[in-house]
């Protein structure tokens, strides 16, 4: 039964092991946010929307640098069974390793004593929704004029019916043998995001994490022209 | 307790917007008494049982309707149970914070309530699996995507073509056991609540307030008028007074323009 | 069964389909606070406390103008059932429209950057405990000194076996057809709390508008009252 | 976890406090071991089954006692449960922030609670409906309403007079389903216990301290004693010590302190 | 059955009703902390972290003197029944009273505008778990500099089958008759904790008061001997 | 959602941190691929089914397993319960405040819990009293009592610890009641996940890193191996990035460091 994910070199959703869900980007869609995006990811719909840099009264602020906030919320009605609306202990997580993961790419000395909030909701959920948020919220950061050395782009890799793939859905995600999320700067070739759980030998992992970074480029692409997209209509919002 | 931080609007763009107002027109060009552009997507959440994507000019709000069984109240053991919760997400606007709903996404979940529960758009007696036992609950949740004025229409939108597209699979009680039925079936549905929103500016009636001229108005009146033309929820809102005649002829004026709202609804929700 | 709340006229507690129910008001109650008034209106027992206006440190606050804040509470002997002592999401409801139907009537410019604090507590509830808290509030706010344009007072109507009654009991509030609360600043012709639920038509509707506003004006003397026997007793407060 | 604001006291005034106890008197005008004129109203809240409401000079506490019916504890299955809450109210002072019952809140609860619980005031072993599955559960709310020194004694007064007053309608088991009696019931009471307490001011020893009292007081001394002259509760509060022989004698001063309150409780009581 | 909890004068841990139990402290055991120490009071294993005096931040702070905090809490696995690791409100009434029993000793005015942490954590309870935490802390705060008058010291004494007992372990806290915990500063004669539940006469009252002053005068000999241990060992901190 | 305040490590420590990696060698004398002296104590507290007392360097870290009796969950019927909980005390660093549990404490017991989990350490199916009815909770709670740096290993090790060395009373069904059988048993153990963790300090990859350390570090990587050298959970851990030939390097760093770490482990286990 269990074996039953791959048939035919297929998957469940017909999709190849190497092969990407469909992936659509857009960009600037919140009137008041800095900047925002909506990302559809598979069956993943997230939006996310930057707020800041403003100037933060917070005691111990970080007098350097801005600093980053991060709140990834599922909205109650985007899993199968109804969520309960307060963050729970895996939000507050996937929260804090999208915070570490978009982080690297931001040059925050720009903005001393200043806060700039990212926040992810999910509107429907699917397998790889941190992944998804990630490079949603890579876009809105880039959209709300916050300047980056790279996109950060995420995408996770699992093992499935004993086979690596890449991009596990929801019910790979759950039957799988393990999942991996993994998010990169590809200019720099770093990792900014790495998770696991499952077990892999060391020869899956590292075939595995190749897998991911080749996805990763595809994956910049589709941001690169949702943000040419959105600026060449000629809708360019001032960086002030 | 304490009030929500206000947009805050310069006395030069507070004018300009009287000034408007006076000479019949609003800032964005609109009348009066004329809405934003309306634009309703159902069903846009596949894994809920019922969904709809309001914009209502730069407000957005999703709602989706999800439906679980329950144990009813002790006091109304034929009846099915209707939750509503909402969140202004900070996505919304730069004045809110995340954290747990405060006072104006409850009154927002309250007032969405009211207008479907008082219009009495869903017959609960038939959301019964085993009285006393098992009914349906029905949870209607709101999510505030994009803050811009008149947030009570928008989720009230939102909220009932989510329910009116509503279909979920029916539980049958097979010997004590409940058993998911074969066929999905919609919502018992009986009315249809229609809210419409007055706000007052300066000497002014307008519909459909942006958060702009909510920032600047005296008051806020949101009426609710069921399918026979009966007010079923009423709340005013905002932290200054209507006069008595205001209120009398905002009255007047959500009749009509309720009749209007509602045609766009039906067509919505007919092609969905 | 259910039209048996009105029978020859009557209503359940022997009144008129136009009659308040006993109302009584007392000013000055608490020692510590800035104003202080208790009322009696049918079975509801509350009590209410002003605090300030007091410099507020949060950050935030009004510049221009005294903020104005809310909380209305039930005490957990205060109904049928033992309330759970947490504030309801109704509690906070009520809360933010009390303070919306007071603040029309305050002179909130001279103070700013302090806080106004209006604690109401109710004791003992019984159909339109709102009402009553509003009817309480401005009276102490009144002998706090605080300046304001008009007293506010409220009140409910409804409808009950078909027939327009004021002033519901804890029985016709939940076994009605409708309910209606109403908050007047009578001196400006104008009304800063209305609420509605239940159905009613349009004439049902401007009918019991007016009727609410006539009862108002009782409602009106007896807070002057209240003031009256206060203020004449010697025990003025000083403004400062 | 951090201390409460306590009420300012100038250096002057507390010159005129400490002279006034040097002269044998109170700057209100008592002696040193008078309590301030005690107002006890019983009955004030008809929906609740107990309830009085206590004037300790300027300080005002509500007490209500709700009867309802819940689960033994695993432990004890066959005793009725005793549940006491207390929320000095923000009317009550300046000081008080709305929100969930702070520290001050938590003690005078769990005082008022031990006040009653190790008296043996109520024979839960008589509030068992069915032993290990229905028990009564006594709810003891306190609302602390003005706030000026001496709650203990305030709220643990009114506390009891609610209880000794409670009047509820038992519930009877007819073929496994509770019905209720015809006819109230009183809670089975066995014995009353009082609470004085004492403060130490400079070198002075007084009962029932104003606030003003308590905010320039050494520390706090609460003893309740039974029927019998047993000591059955104790509680020092205050950031001070007191000297071994203060200690010593509070518990004497005590003693007859209580009998004396004891039989104001009870002139209140049988009045009722 | 319930007098088997003395038998031939001898207590069920053996003791005889004047005995204290093992008592042993540690001083200086956390890095990071100001001031720390550990006790092992018969089953008790408690630790105590003081940081501070730091600059406070807080509206509303002392100016005069510094500001103690005290947090008692208990680890989950520190009770037979694992123990919900929110603070229960028997742990926030136990905050309060060690702050309580601590601060006469301490002379805070040399520190204005700052605050004073004391965190308990109590890794294993036992009977007296308050006594041990205020023994342990005085301790703690001496390590950490914080001058003060006098060590306190905290013992409970109680009835147990009539006869009154030094130093209640757990089934006789739980099924004696009565519990009465005392602090002492023993420099000054004073008392700085007592409470007491469960019934004594005037009597026994003051002969257990007395009871528990000459235990508290070996406790504080115990405290010295562990402050003795560490500063004469040369690991002396500065008192900056 | 806000990071943490981290160590202020002064420009010219960092310096001196850094110049002594390059000489390859931590400024504690340790080589790069070092771990600091690692003391566990187990069976520390008695009131617990299994404890550990782990000290890594002056990274102090208690754990404690109860076992408990739980419904399964529905999806589940036939497998135990693991529940992983931890708090950073208040008395682990000056920058930790008393209060529920921060990101980093959640975290924290989030990647425990994964560890043990998918090395699939318990057998959970043997966990079971009565299927779909009663089965054990495994709770493993961790105190963080000092903090030094690397508390992801020293938190895994004391539960590991912890959970091997448990002992408690099994429950058995006998005609419907649960009673304690009389001899402890200990918990169904199958593997042993290893986590090591190693960070990027400047060009140089270290293992357990201090705070010192993590506070300058550019990213932190933890691996779980389980006994076969399959890879069972990875975090990464840090406000930097690692390039991808750092991550293929620490994977085999990390293998041939976990069997030295489950050789300490085990060591310790089989003389407890």
């Amino acid at each position: 039964m269990e074996n039953q994910l791959i048939v035919n070199g297929k998957r469940t959703d017909g999709r190849s092991p190497t092969e990407l869900r469909p992936l659509k980007i857009d960009v600037g869609i919140i009137k008041n946010a800095a900047g925002s995006s909506y990302i559809e990811h598979g069956k993943n719909k997230i939006i996310v929307a930057i707020y800041g840099p403003r100037d933060s009264h917070r005691y111990g602020i970080n007098i350097e640098r801005a600093t980053l906030r991060c709140r990834y919320h599922m909205s109650p009605f985007s899993t199968e069974e109804r969520k309960n609306p307060q963050p729970s202990r895996r939000e507050i997580e996937i929260s804090k390793v999208i915070r570490d993961a978009l982080e690297p790419s931001l040059i925050l000395e720009n903005f001393p004593k200043t806060t700039i909030d990212v926040f992810v909701e999910v509107l429907q959920s699917d397998g790889g929704s941190r992944s998804a948020s990630i490079t949603a919220a890579s876009v809105a950061l880039a959209d709300a004029g916050i300047p980056m050395k790279d996109l950060v782009e995420a995408v996770a890799v699992g093992k499935v019916d004993g086979t690596l793939v890449l991009d596990l859905n929801d019910i790979e995600d759950k039957k799988g043998e393990s999942d991996m999320p993994v998010a990169f700067m590809l200019n720099e070739n770093k990792i900014t995001l790495l998770q696991m759980d499952g077990k892999m030998t060391v020869e899956e992992f590292k075939a595995g994490l190749m897998m991911a970074m080749e996805a990763a480029k595809k994956i910049k692409e589709i941001q690169k022209e949702a943000l040419t997209r959105k600026y060449s209509s000629g809708e360019r919002k001032n960086d002030a | 307790m304490m009030p929500r931080k206000n947009l805050l609007v310069s006395a030069v763009r507070k004018e300009q917007i009287i000034k408007s107002l006076a000479q019949g027109k609003r800032v964005d060009g609109r009348g009066l008494l004329d809405y934003r552009p309306l634009n309703i997507t159902p069903n846009i959440i596949e894994k809920a049982e019922g969904s709809a994507f309001v914009k209502l000019g730069d407000t957005h709000v999703i709602t989706g309707v999800k439906i679980g069984v329950g144990t009813p109240f002790p006091d109304t053991p034929n009846e099915g149970i209707l939750i509503v919760n909402a969140e202004i997400l900070p996505t919304a606007s730069e004045y809110q914070e995340p954290g747990p709903p405060d006072e104006d996404s409850i009154e927002l979940a309250r007032v969405v309530d009211r207008g479907i529960r008082e219009s009495k758009m869903i017959d609960f007696s038939k959301l019964v699996i085993e009285p006393g036992k098992h009914v349906y609950t029905v949870y209607v949740d709101i999510s505030v995507i994009g803050m811009d004025g008149n947030l009570f229409d928008a989720a009230s939108y939102a909220a009932v073509v989510a329910l009116m597209t509503t279909k979920f699979y029916p539980l049958i009680n097979q010997n004590g056991t409940l058993v998911k039925g074969s066929e999905k079936i919609p919502l018992p549905i009986q009315d249809l609540g229609v809210s419409t929103t007055f706000a007052k500016v300066d000497n002014y009636i307008i519909v459909d307030p942006t958060w702009e001229e909510e920032s600047i108005m005296e008051a806020r009146l949101t009426i609710v008028y069921d399918k026979n033309g009966n007010i079923c929820a009423v709340q005013k809102g905002g932290n200054g007074g209507l006069l008595v005649d205001d209120v009398l002829k905002i009255v007047d004026l959500a009749k009509s323009k309720s009749e209007e709202m509602r045609k766009v609804l039906e067509g919505v929700i007919s092609n969905a």
